[in-house]
Formats: structure tokens, C-alpha cells, sequence
């Protein structure tokens, strides 16, 4: 898939328009998991519109994302970063071999406190 | 029999190079009621003008048509250039055949076509124009303006300056409006009661000026140099008259606990008050929601220790009705209000504060005396945050405003600056988006901040403020440095968006006159006409046309003020002549005409009519007022009996031009 | 009307003067082309257009007419267009139910600054119109040129 | 049922409530029912008739009456008290002249239908039980109702009376039986299906203007087809241009005005069914703007002396299409 294709399907994914953005950075000021990520909220929505998708894709910080939507809540102009978090991670999804999570990952993160259907749920999330 | 000329012009080679003048004037000449054609290089020059001038003398012309250029280029030329030779202007009609005809055209034969077919509904047209005369209206060479804050007092000052009285309408007890409650204004920081109360007084003092203070606008009837406004007097249980403005009373009130707005809730006030100590007029209100006696028959303490007899509970609302020749909106703005806002904890801190709160915060006759303490514990604040664009430029219409509040990097800045200067033992950290300070000395004014007086300008966003352990835990963007800040504060500003005072709306709807979706009022053209509403004779001054700061604000008083003079001058006013004017005899009385006038021109009267057998009927039948009437034609169409036409463009006027055209 | 052979509809265009006139005065300013089939007639508002007259350009010859006037919202007599648009809406409506070709009859809204949509829509309506042919259901034969 | 009427007319006259009352009569034949004013007792007890054939709409003739000095008495059906209504609201009738007695109404009848249905020589006409009998020259002959009720009423819109000063008989309810059944069917022909439909309904339009001078809307104190100011005088229909002028104008003139009392179809003697215009605006009407009934309030302002600023557009017209599958 050609770049030019991929911003699209993120735009059609997400429904998010990334020019509305008015950089003034809410969503990084509200993100809870901003330490956690390479790339933070406000440069997910500009690498989206500068066309970076590639890097994001291959961004472990998209995982981190808590998918909380406090910048999608906080932002002035409904951009919904979020979204376009949620939009990269199916992006992934469709590409081969991009799978976040394969069966053999689960033996080792399986922890007895941890509900079933969290692990189930999970996978059902991040693989084809 | 008409007698029509026929002149039509080349403009250059504007219209003769498309189009065959020649050929267009031969034939045009022969049209029925034709008696001159001719054609010239620039028919609007004098020349081309005195031809005009000699051929309706020589030939007796009925009527003129002239085809040259769009009628919004030289129908006025055109008219004066008859009315000189003594014929009514209103019997010229324009062919537009340049705009509308050789500047489209590329074939001369299909231009010059065109051009006679123009010409000839224009022709057909003028057959049927009739002498029309401007009617004239008295102008009530008196003022209003509505709201008392800078914009209002400026722009009274300025008429009043030219010897025209001047009423100023303003709903609180005071005037002064916002800024009353600044402490120092950009970018000279100058104290902002030192520079206004003066003014305050002066309007006072101003024998052409007369306040209406605590009062409201009512009702607005009428049209440009003739409205007749209603006010409501509010009733202030004051003799405004009879009262000194000693303030015994506010001391001796005993309700103690009512929200005082003037410091926007900071501190408390009486139930009868005076907003401030230079308040005009100075004379005490008594708060009907807290006042005692008025809700329960008993206290009349205040009555007790007034010695000048000034109080009076059963002092009703006065209606007062004032004619008046123009009217000035300058009702001003507010902050909007903070509540969708929870991100930044404004609800639950009262650490976090509106702009307009610290304001008064820093003010020497604020709530603490002008000395910078948290609300919450009245300790000295060491780290404050300032916010910027809470709630402007915000695409949700629930939360905030879609525009720029304009005002608020500068006076963030001067806040922070203040702040600096006061107490340099604070960290003050701006949060901005952008900073804009387009002004003369407005962006030295920022640098300054930065520069001289260390307040820290971050590029990034607050995302959200937490109070905890009595502190305020602020977590936000640093987009330059591309991380996340977390600060302990112990204050938190917020710079709110600005929205026009909620009695905007209703005002625009008594005034006909237009508003945009944010409830700011439209000016008549947004270059040319900036302190115009289109609705003619109403003036707009302030920040009830758009956010704006006080040294435009007070420029724009001024312009409006200037225009209100102008029209104030005239004894009288033209009207156009090409109004609706109904036929008695087929009107129906129905009210359709009158449901969709915009104007409101349309009135009815019982009329006496000769029925059938020497009977005598009476009947309702619809009355313009051409002073009122504009000319729009709504009315024509809705008249189902074809009783009401329109002057100028009446019903065979524009048929005769389609049979031309399609003929 | 036939020219060579080759139907060339008239066209009657009221617009309101003070922003479909100025905007086909400023198609003109700019140059831009549409054809001659376009007559002009100048109404102080969209609301002075009475169903009559366009009857009235039908009954003499008129093949389609158009009615131009401020966008709704901008009417320099603040509710003018809105009563206009309610009235063709339902004219129009009332022409398609009686089978007369509901293409020969339009609205558009055309600012003073629109002289690009002005020359553009009248294009189209001419292409339109020339297209559907001369017009035969709502003609009256007394007044017919061929 | 006429019984009570006439009782009621006499006792209004006798105790000087009104000095005239306006009612229906017999004309040529029995069924052909015309307003008339009746002065006295005298003349109630001779002509008055209400019967199945009272279709005739009195509120207009109100105009000129409550005009007249004195007080007015009139019978009013529902759908008759929906035009008097109207025109009050347009100030054409002065209220306090008029005293309105109205009248329950289960439908008024078409001769026509009745002598369709095989009754030839028909003398006199009852009602008996929820049925008509015909009585002829041949002997009676029974017929449901029903079957003999003029097209308007079939469908009729409302039983209630919206204004009255008294009523006789019971309050009724709005109600919807498919008016707009006809408009639909034609609505959803080809345009030139539909031009061909009119066509050959107006081509018999004789210009008598019986539809205009019977309608309550129509009530101009001068017609601009009469007027040659307007520049739309047309007193014959010369051509097919002016048949569809007359009755386009004519519709669009009442338009938001018209109650849909059904009189211009009833009256019209080529039998053009003139109301599916009304109708059609009326239906787009209440599609467009909203649910807008004429005459059935005071206050609410007629659809086109009114707006919404997120009115349809006139390119709605070609959007909805008038080929709907």
C-alpha cells in the first residue's frame, strides 16, 4: 500500500481530520501514559497529516496508548487523537505479519490474577 | 405620448469593441416612443453628460435610457445629470450592456444583438416609469446609547462634544461596565479607574448627557432619525435624587451575606449598596433578592439611619419613553462562564481563578486589598500557572467559542508581568497556543514579560489541574521540548473567552438589526462600514461587534459616535422613492403584506368606502410608511390581490421588460 | 428560437441587485464567458419575483428562467430570499406535478463576490435547458416565433 | 336533524340574537341546495332545507354579510368553520357581527353518485339508519351512504368544529382518511404521464369561474384575472397557456391559505378535480415546513409568510423527483 493510500485508509478508519489540529498540545497535556510512549498524542495527529505513517506503525507507543480518550474529550477542536491511535493499531492489523500479539507471546505474560477474559480480549484485539 | 431618448455609450472600446454601437442606437431609434438615439465615446464624461442634458431639452424627453455600464457604476450619475436638465431622475432606466453584455460576449454580432434586446426592455421599462419624488422624514436630533461602559461613555462624550443630547441606558447601578473591575491595563499599565472615572464623571457632569442607570431598554419602535424607545426604570428603592451617596446605609445593613458581583463573588456585600466608591451616579441600590424588608416587612434599618429620607420600598418600575434620532449599541461583553471546564478544577478550587478574578485580586480595591492571597487559605501564592484559550478557539459550541477572544494574551501577560514585579519571589509559567499581539507596543509589551521580568512562556496546553494536599497538581504539554510537565501550583488562571452580554440578543431582535451566530452584532460591510449595523441609524460601538481591547474600543466610539453626529446634523432625511404603496380599492385587508414586511412598515386603517346602491362601506386596508419601507417587495408577492405594487419596480414594469426580452 | 439550424433557448434571469446583479456584473468585470441566450432583469430583492412573471416569460417565449438572489442568511433585507425560497420551492414543485419540466425553472444563490458561480451556473443552465428544447408545455401559441 | 336547525333559526330570530341567518334552500331541484338569507320565521319554515346535499360552504358569504350592520346567524359544518376561521384570521369577517351555530356533519352527498348507482327519476332523498333511501319515480331504492358521498367528504379531515357560539350535535375529532391518496398516485407518474393527466383536465376548463367565486380563499376584493393593472388579465381561456396560468395562479394564491373545504371540485361543472392542486401544495407544505393546517388556529402564521432559515432549497424539487418509484 502506497503512503498516499495509507493516510486515506487512516482517514477513513478513524473519520479524524487531522487539519483541524490547531497544535496547541491539550492532548499531550492530558495524557496519563505520555512517559510511556516515543511519540505523544499531538505528534500522532501531526504525523498523520505530514503523511509518517510507517514510523507510527512500527511505534511501540501506539500499544501504550490506554485508549482513555481524555484527549478526545479535552480537545478544543475535535480532532480526536485517539481515534487515530485506534485507526494506526487496525492498520497493523491489516498488514501481514504486523500482528501485535501472537499465541506463543501468552504463556509468558499469563498471570493468576489476571482475568481471562482480559487475555482473550486482548488477543482478539491485536491479532487478524 | 412618451418621448424617449436614447444615448448609448462606447465606453472606450469597452463596449465598442464587442458590440456595434452604431448599429444598436440605429435600431433602438426606431423602437415605439423612440425620438432621439445616439451613441458616445464616454456618455458618463461632461460631455457626453451636457448631450444628454441638451437632447431632453431639445426633444422634450419623457424618459432616458442610457446603455453603458452596470447600473451600480452611473444610475446616480445618470439621474443627477437629468435631474439638471428638469427631468425627474426616476424616469431614467440603464441598459447594462458592458458588464452584462460586451465584456461576456466575444462575437460582435451576438453582442450587438444582446445589446439591442437590453435596450429595448430597458425602453419598455421607461414607458411606464413614473415621476417618483424622495420623501423627506424630521430627524429627532437626540442620542441614545445603549450600555454605560467605556464604548457607551466615549461615544455619549463625543456627541454630547458636538452639542447634540445624548441618553446613555445602562442595566446596572452603575456605569463604567468591565472596566470598572481592571486593575491596569496594557500595554502602558496605567491604573484603569485613574483613567476612567474621570471620563465616569465627566458623562455626568456633561450637560447633554442624561443617565439611565439601572435601567433597561424596553421596547424600540420607529425607524432612522424617528425611534421611539421605551425604557424601564428599575425600581432601586433609592430616591436617586434625594440620596447623598453618604453610604451609611451599606454599613448598616444588616444582611451581610450577599455575593458582591462588582468583586465578582471574591467577598460579600449588603443588600443595599453602592458597586464601588466612585460609582455614578453615587447613590445606593437596595438588592430586592436579599433585602428584608422587601421580602418580609421587616428590618427598614437602612430608612432608619438615612438622613436624607432617600429610601423608599415602595418605589415601583418606571416605563419612560424617549424619542430619539439614533440609536448606539454598546452593550458590551462578558467571560463566558468556566463550568464545562473541568479539566482545570475551576469548580473545585477556588485556587483557580478567571482572569477577571485575578483582576480583582491584584486590585488596591479588590476583595484583598490589592495584596495577591489564594482564596482558599489566603497565603501568598509562589507558583502560579496562567492559561490561555480556555474556551476560545474551540470547535464545540457547548463548551466554548469558535473565535479569538483577542484580548487575552496581552492582558495574561500583563498579569504575569504584574505578578513578577509585586512579588518576585513567584514562578509564573504561561501556557499558551499562540501568543498574538498584533498593537502598537503589544508585542514589546510580551517580550518584555519574557525578557525582563522571567515569567516562563510555554508552547503546549494545560491538559489537566488537580487540588491535592492544598496544592494544585497541573499536568500539561511543553510542545517545544516535547514533554509532559507536571507543576505543583499554587494558583491557576484561566483566560476565559469573551462572548457578548446576554441582553445582545434581544436588543438586536427590538432593532431589526442583524447579529452573526455568535451573537456579536454585523456591521453593515465589514471594511467600509465597520461601525454600522445595516439597519439604518443604528451605530455599534465595542466589543458588541467583536472582542476588542480598550484603546479600539475606544476608537471605535469615536467612529460611531462621528456617524450618529452625521446623521444627527441633518434636519431631515431622504427616503427612497421605490416603496411598496398599496391600491385601496383591491386591498383586502388580509395582514399578508404585513406578515412578511421585515420593516414593519405595514399598518392598517379603517378606510370609508362608496359600496354598491350609494352604501358606504368601511374597510381595512393596508398603509406604508415610505420612510419605513425599503423597498425589498415581499409584500407584492404575498398580496394575493395584487393590490400592493412596488414603486420604481412595479408589477408592468418588470413584465414589460420580460415580454421585451422574450419578445 | 432557431439560429442556423440550432435551437438557441432565451433565457430570463431576475436577480436581486444586491448581490446576483453585482455578481454578474463582476462575471463581466472578470470576462468571464456565458452565453447571450441570458437576459438580465434587475428586482431589488428575490422576494419581488412574482410566480406571474415567471409564467408571464414562459407564456412570450421564454425557454427557462432563473431566479438569483443573496445567500439565505445574507439578504440585504435580512428575510427577503427566505420568503422567495419558500415560494418557488413550491412553484416549482406545482410545474413538476403538472408534468411542465421542472429543469426550465431554477434558484441559485449568488453572492456580490461570486462571478465565477454566476458564469458557471448560468453555463449550466443554459447547457440544461438547451438540452430539454424549446419549450412546448407551458407556451402560448399566440405569442410563438416559429 | 333539519327539524332542530330550523327550530334553532327561529328561536335565534325571534329573540333577536341575529336578524338574519344564513342557510341553505332548495334551488331548480331538491338536491341542487343554495345558500339564501332568511329574514323571517315565516321564510325559514317555507324554505329552509339541511340535508345530505347542504354541501354548499356559507363562510364566505359572511364576508359581505357581517358587513351589512346588524347581527348574522350561519350554520357551519366543520369543515366550513375551518374557512370561517381563515378568513377571520385575515380580518375579512367581522366576528362580533356573527353568531355561528355549528353543525356535526357526517358527510354531504353527490347526486351524481346516486344516479350512477341506478336511480333513475329520483324525487326526494332520506336518510335512514346509517343508509339513503332514493325515492323515484319508479319506487324507493336503498344505498349505503357511503357510496353516494362526495369525494371531498370521503376523505374528510375533520369532524371537529373549530369555532362556533353554539353547537348542535356533538364535537367531532380530526382525523385522517387518505386525503392525499390522489396527489401520491399522481406524484408518482412519469412527468409526461402526469402532463397528459392535466392536460386533459384543464383542456375542458370553460373559464366559467364558478371555482373562483365559490372559494373562500378567493375572496379578493378585486381578482387580478379581472384587473388589467396586474398585468395578468385572462377572462377566457384562449389557449392552453391560460387554462394552466388561471388554475396554477389561482392555486398558488390560496396556497397556505386554503382550508381544503373541497368547494372549487364540487362546484366546478366539467368536473376538473381543481382540489388535487390545493392539495398538492398542502401536502408539500405540511412535507417541507411542517404539519400546517389553514384555519384551524388564529395565531399560527401561514407557511409562506413565514421560514425556517434551514429551509429546504428549491432544488429539493428535483431531489424528491417526480417519477417516484
Amino acid at each position: 500500500m502506497s503512503n498516499s493510500d495509507l493516510m486515506e485508509t487512516i482517514g477513513r478508519i478513524s473519520g479524524v481530520n487531522p487539519r483541524k489540529c490547531m497544535k496547541c498540545g491539550k492532548c499531550s497535556g492530558a495524557c496519563p501514559a505520555y512517559d510511556e510512549m516515543e511519540f505523544h498524542p499531538h505528534q500522532f495527529v501531526s504525523m498523520v497529516e505530514s503523511g509518517r505513517i510507517d514510523e507510527l506503525m512500527n511505534s511501540r507507543g501506539i500499544y501504550t496508548c490506554l485508549s482513555c480518550f481524555a484527549c478526545v474529550e479535552r480537545c478544543p477542536r475535535s480532532v480526536e487523537p485517539a481515534k487515530l491511535i485506534e485507526a494506526v493499531r487496525c492498520a497493523c492489523l491489516r498488514r501481514q505479519g504486523m500482528d501485535h500479539m501472537k499465541p506463543e507471546h501468552i504463556p509468558a505474560i499469563l498471570d493468576e490474577d489476571l482475568p481471562q477474559q482480559a487475555v482473550t480480549s486482548a488477543f482478539r484485539k491485536y491479532r487478524k | 405620448m412618451q418621448r424617449i431618448g436614447v444615448f448609448v455609450c462606447w465606453c472606450g472600446s469597452n463596449i465598442a469593441a464587442t458590440v456595434d454601437v452604431e448599429k444598436v442606437s440605429e435600431v433602438l431609434g426606431h423602437e415605439p416612443g423612440v425620438v432621439f438615439s445616439t451613441n458616445y465615446q464616454y456618455m458618463c464624461s461632461q460631455t457626453g453628460q451636457d448631450m444628454i442634458q441638451s437632447a431632453i431639452r431639445d426633444y422634450k424627453l419623457t424618459g432616458v435610457v442610457i446603455c453603458s455600464c452596470s447600473p451600480r457604476m452611473h444610475e446616480t450619475t445618470f439621474r443627477r445629470a437629468c435631474e439638471k436638465a428638469g427631468l425627474n431622475p426616476y424616469l431614467v432606466e440603464i441598459a447594462n450592456i458592458r458588464e452584462q453584455c460586451s465584456w461576456i460576449h466575444k462575437d460582435k454580432a451576438v453582442g450587438t444583438e444582446k445589446a439591442i434586446i437590453l435596450g429595448r426592455a430597458a425602453i419598455a421599462k421607461v414607458q411606464l416609469n413614473r415621476p417618483l419624488t424622495a420623501g423627506e422624514s424630521p430627524v429627532t436630533k437626540r442620542a441614545l446609547v445603549i450600555g454605560g461602559g467605556i464604548a457607551g461613555i466615549q461615544t455619549a462624550l463625543d456627541i454630547a462634544d458636538a452639542g447634540f443630547p445624548v441618553d446613555i441606558v445602562e442595566k446596572k447601578p452603575t456605569i463604567g461596565g468591565k472596566m470598572t473591575q481592571l486593575d491596569k491595563t496594557f500595554p502602558t499599565l496605567d491604573c484603569a479607574a485613574c483613567i476612567l472615572t474621570p471620563k465616569m464623571v465627566e458623562a455626568a457632569q456633561n450637560e447633554n448627557i442624561h443617565i439611565y442607570s439601572y435601567s433597561e431598554v424596553e421596547a424600540v419602535k420607529g425607524f432612522v432619525g424617528n425611534f421611539r424607545v421605551t425604557i424601564r426604570k428599575k425600581a432601586r428603592y433609592v430616591k436617586e435624587d434625594v440620596c447623598t451617596g453618604c453610604g451609611l446605609c451599606t454599613e448598616k445593613c444588616p444582611q451581610k451575606k450577599v455575593p458582591n458581583e462588582f468583586n465578582l463573588g471574591l467577598d460579600t456585600r449588603r443588600a443595599i449598596y453602592i458597586p464601588f466608591a466612585q460609582a455614578v451616579p453615587k447613590v445606593a441600590t437596595i438588592d430586592a433578592d436579599y433585602c428584608r424588608m422587601l421580602k418580609e416587612g421587616k428590618c427598614g434599618v437602612c430608612s432608619k439611619v438615612c438622613t436624607a429620607g432617600a429610601i423608599d420600598y415602595k418605589q415601583k418600575d418606571e416605563l419612560i419613553e424617549e424619542a430619539y434620532g439614533a440609536i448606539v449599541v454598546a452593550t458590551g461583553y462578558n467571560p463566558i462562564k468556566l463550568d464545562k471546564f473541568d479539566e482545570f478544577a475551576y469548580s473545585q478550587s477556588p485556587d483557580v481563578v478567571s482572569s477577571l478574578e485575578f483582576e480583582r485580586l491584584m486590585n488596591a480595591a479588590g476583595p484583598t486589598g490589592g495584596v495577591l492571597l489564594r482564596p482558599s487559605d489566603h497565603t501568598h501564592p509562589k507558583t502560579l500557572v496562567f492559561v490561555q484559550c480556555v474556551g476560545s478557539r474551540c470547535d464545540s459550541e457547548e463548551k466554548g467559542k469558535p473565535y479569538c477572544s483577542k484580548i487575552c494574551c496581552m492582558y495574561t501577560a500583563k498579569h504575569a508581568m504584574l505578578c513578577r514585579e509585586k512579588y518576585p519571589d513567584t514562578e509564573v509559567y504561561v501556557f499558551y497556543i499562540d501568543v498574538r499581539t498584533p498593537g502598537k507596543n503589544f508585542d514589546e509589551f510580551y517580550r518584555r514579560a519574557v525578557e525582563e521580568y522571567g515569567v516562563h512562556y510555554i508552547k503546549g496546553m494545560v491538559g489537566k489541574v488537580v487540588p491535592e494536599n492544598g496544592k494544585l497538581k497541573v499536568q500539561a504539554s511543553d510542545l517545544l521540548d516535547n514533554r509532559q510537565l507536571h507543576i505543583d501550583a499554587d494558583m491557576v488562571v484561566l483566560a476565559a473567552a469573551i462572548e457578548p452580554d446576554e441582553s445582545a440578543r434581544p436588543l438586536a431582535t427590538m432593532l431589526t438589526a442583524s447579529m452573526d451566530t455568535n451573537n456579536f452584532f454585523t456591521e453593515a460591510h465589514p471594511k467600509l462600514r465597520p461601525v454600522e449595523s445595516p439597519t439604518a441609524g443604528i451605530f455599534l460601538s465595542g466589543a458588541c461587534q467583536g472582542p476588542k481591547d480598550i484603546p479600539e474600543t475606544v476608537a471605535q466610539a469615536g467612529a460611531a459616535a462621528s456617524k450618529a453626529i452625521g446623521l444627527l446634523c441633518k434636519d431631515h432625511l431622504t427616503c427612497n422613492p421605490c416603496v411598496a404603496e398599496p391600491d385601496e380599492l383591491m386591498c383586502n385587508g388580509c395582514s399578508s403584506c404585513e406578515k412578511v414586511c421585515p420593516y414593519g412598515a405595514i399598518t392598517y386603517a379603517d378606510k370609508e368606502f362608496r359600496g354598491p346602491n350609494r352604501t358606504t362601506l368601511i374597510r381595512r386596508v393596508a398603509q406604508v410608511n415610505p420612510a419605513v419601507c425599503q423597498g425589498c417587495g415581499a409584500c407584492t408577492v404575498a398580496c394575493p390581490s395584487g393590490a400592493m405594487d412596488l414603486k420604481g419596480f412595479s408589477n408592468k414594469q418588470i413584465m414589460a421588460e420580460v415580454d421585451a426580452i422574450c419578445r | 428560437m432557431q439560429v442556423n439550424g440550432e435551437f438557441q433557448p432565451t433565457i430570463v434571469a431576475f436577480c436581486c441587485n444586491w448581490c446576483s446583479y453585482a455578481g454578474a456584473d463582476l462575471s463581466g468585470t472578470n470576462r468571464l464567458q456565458y452565453p447571450a441566450n441570458v437576459k438580465i432583469i434587475r428586482i431589488p430583492c428575490s422576494c419581488r419575483l412574482n410566480p406571474l412573471f415567471i409564467l408571464r416569460a414562459f407564456q412570450r417565449g421564454a425557454d427557462g428562467v432563473i431566479l438569483c438572489g443573496c445567500h439565505p442568511g445574507d439578504c440585504h433585507y435580512t428575510t427577503g430570499n427566505y420568503y422567495a425560497r419558500r415560494r418557488m420551492t413550491l412553484l416549482f414543485s406545482m410545474l413538476d406535478y403538472l408534468g411542465i419540466e421542472k429543469e426550465r425553472t431554477r434558484v441559485e444563490w449568488v453572492s456580490a463576490a461570486e462571478g465565477g458561480k454566476f458564469a458557471a451556473t448560468m453555463n449550466d443552465f443554459v447547457a440544461a435547458v438547451t438540452k430539454l428544447g424549446p419549450n412546448r408545455r407551458l407556451e402560448d401559441l399566440r405569442c410563438s416565433k416559429d | 336533524m333539519q327539524q332542530g336547525l330550523k327550530e334553532k333559526a327561529i328561536q335565534l330570530l325571534k329573540d333577536k340574537t341575529v336578524d338574519r341567518v344564513v342557510g341553505w334552500k332548495a334551488g331548480e331541484f331538491f338536491y341542487d341546495l343554495t345558500p339564501a338569507v332568511f329574514h323571517t320565521p315565516e321564510e325559514i319554515e317555507k324554505d329552509f332545507v339541511f340535508s345530505v346535499f347542504s354541501g354548499a360552504n356559507l363562510s364566505k358569504y359572511l364576508i359581505a354579510e357581517s358587513r351589512k350592520g346588524g347581527k348574522v346567524a350561519a350554520f357551519l359544518k366543520p369543515c366550513d368553520t375551518y374557512s370561517f376561521q381563515q378568513l377571520l384570521k385575515e380580518h375579512r369577517i367581522l366576528r362580533e357581527n356573527v353568531y355561528v351555530v355549528g353543525v356535526q356533519c357526517d358527510g354531504t352527498c353527490d347526486i351524481e353518485k346516486i344516479k350512477a348507482a341506478g336511480c333513475d327519476g329520483v324525487t326526494a332523498v332520506r336518510e335512514e339508519g346509517d343508509g339513503l333511501v332514493a325515492e323515484t319515480l319508479y319506487g324507493e331504492h336503498r344505498m349505503s351512504k357511503k357510496d353516494a358521498l362526495l369525494d371531498r367528504c370521503a376523505v374528510c379531515k375533520s369532524h371537529k368544529l373549530v369555532v362556533y357560539d353554539e353547537l348542535l350535535g356533538e364535537q367531532g375529532e380530526e382525523q385522517d382518511a387518505g386525503r392525499f391518496a390522489e396527489v401520491e398516485k399522481l406524484e408518482r407518474m412519469t412527468p409526461e404521464e402526469r402532463y397528459s393527466f392535466w392536460r386533459g383536465e384543464l383542456s375542458r376548463c370553460i373559464r366559467c369561474n364558478a371555482c373562483r367565486n365559490v372559494c373562500p380563499a378567493c375572496s379578493c376584493e378585486k381578482c387580478i384575472f379581472d384587473n388589467p393593472d396586474s398585468g395578468a388579465r385572462n377572462k377566457a381561456a384562449a389557449d392552453s397557456f391560460e387554462e394552466n396560468m388561471f388554475h396554477i395562479i389561482r392555486a398558488f394564491h390560496v396556497a397556505s391559505r386554503c382550508t381544503d373545504c373541497g368547494e372549487c371540485s364540487r362546484v366546478c361543472p366539467q368536473h376538473i378535480p381543481l382540489h388535487l392542486l390545493n392539495r398538492k401544495f398542502i401536502k408539500d407544505i405540511d412535507e417541507l415546513y411542517g404539519e400546517y393546517q389553514a384555519g384551524a388556529d388564529m395565531d399560527t402564521k401561514p407557511p409562506l409568510m413565514d421560514f425556517t432559515k434551514g429551509d429546504a432549497d428549491p432544488s429539493v424539487v428535483y431531489e424528491r423527483g417526480g417519477d417516484k418509484a
